[in-house]
């Protein structure tokens, strides 16, 4: 699975994209982040406010409750602020 | 006809005027760096291929819902400087309140539904902008029309 | 900054935006002669003074309502054929609402509140162009705000 | 006292603008255009449908029953059809 880091999130964790197996016990995004985030300080500081995480699933924006089976990319990133 | 155009280029606006001006009622929507709150640079930032896909899905979505002859999506990416253009929306449609409204659409529902970032610097420091509440009241209303 | 102008000159869009981007939020309106109704040419008449002051009237109410940077109308003249550019509308303001309202406004108003008549002409048949209702209608709304 | 014409009451009445002294009697616009109707066919023509008819006085939109008093310029024309 490849995830991809933008904004805040990527600058915390300090690479723009890595490639990750999760174990199938990983079933969410939510569950994801909580794997991703003892993997290292920088993920650790990038995933500590939830409430300022938003997700893409294979491209399409979702919840942090969807489920990743069979996602080929996950993309983890703050409120988006373009315009 | 829809245009979707992501890239660190400048905007000319008379070539994407232009390009919109399909029908007798054209509105657009030009978003620039402010110069007066001491930002000396933006940076965009932003999620290529799904950026696209986004701007596309709002574009068929308007040009679905009023009707439009044409619309336009331009989005810069990269460094930019107070006074340079960062956003251009242009829209057509035989009258004139669809093509306003479809253009206030447009721009509302990208602040809240395109994956772009933008970073600001003041000198040595430099910060990524927060999302506005109000953006997303904005992009709410055209929910419930 | 306000700027009228009534002139049977072409309007040359990268010029007109140019003027208006005096802020972070720019809307324009442009209206063209509508290609598609068999109307070979367009000429408008309008009463010379009048025309002005009423158009600086209405920038002068939409910079107050909306605290507008800029506003500008330009209308065109006599003759022209399908394509061209009749009226140019453009606004800034700090925010996006305000600019896009205040623009919607703007050529509302100009519809039913400025001294212009539009002759269309097919063929050999030429005719004055009948008031529509919708634009009493549409300048309406402005009141209630 | 000037008045101005525009677009199809011009065109009906065949002059832009003619110079007329109208007795003190004719006091508002509607009473200014009843004294002018019977100058011409053409005057008759152009001031035969009163609801199609929009009146300025010294260049300011006023109603057909507005007072005429000390102006020196009424503009007479249809329903404006700009923008």
């Amino acid at each position: 699975m490849r995830l991809v880091y933008f904004a805040w999130v990527r600058e915390r964790i300090g690479v723009p994209a890595e490639e990750v197996e999760p174990p199938a016990t990983v079933a969410t995004v939510d569950a994801l982040v909580d794997w991703l985030a003892v993997r290292s300080p920088g993920h650790a500081a990038a995933f500590a406010d939830r409430t300022r995480l938003r997700a893409a699933v294979d491209q399409q924006f979702v919840g942090l409750d969807a489920a990743i089976a069979g996602a080929r990319e996950v993309a983890l990133f703050p409120p988006v602020t373009g315009g | 006809m829809i245009h979707i155009r992501v890239s660190p280029a400048p905007i000319d606006i008379a070539a994407e005027q232009a390009r919109v001006e399909q029908d007798g009622a054209v509105a657009t929507f030009t978003g620039l760096v402010r110069a007066d709150d001491g930002v000396e640079e933006l940076a965009l930032e932003h999620y290529p291929g799904a950026t696209e896909a986004a701007l596309t899905r709002l574009a068929e979505e308007a040009c679905a819902r009023w009707s439009l002859t044409a619309a336009s999506i331009v989005h810069r990416v990269g460094a930019m400087t107070p006074g340079e253009r960062i956003v251009f929306v242009g829209t057509a449609a035989a009258h004139r309140a669809a093509a306003l409204e479809a253009c206030a659409f447009l721009i509302d529902r990208l602040k809240t539904d395109a994956p772009f970032w933008k970073r600001e610097r003041r000198g040595d420091d430099a910060r990524w902008v927060e999302q506005r509440d109000g953006d997303h009241a904005a992009a709410a209303r055209w929910k419930a029309g």
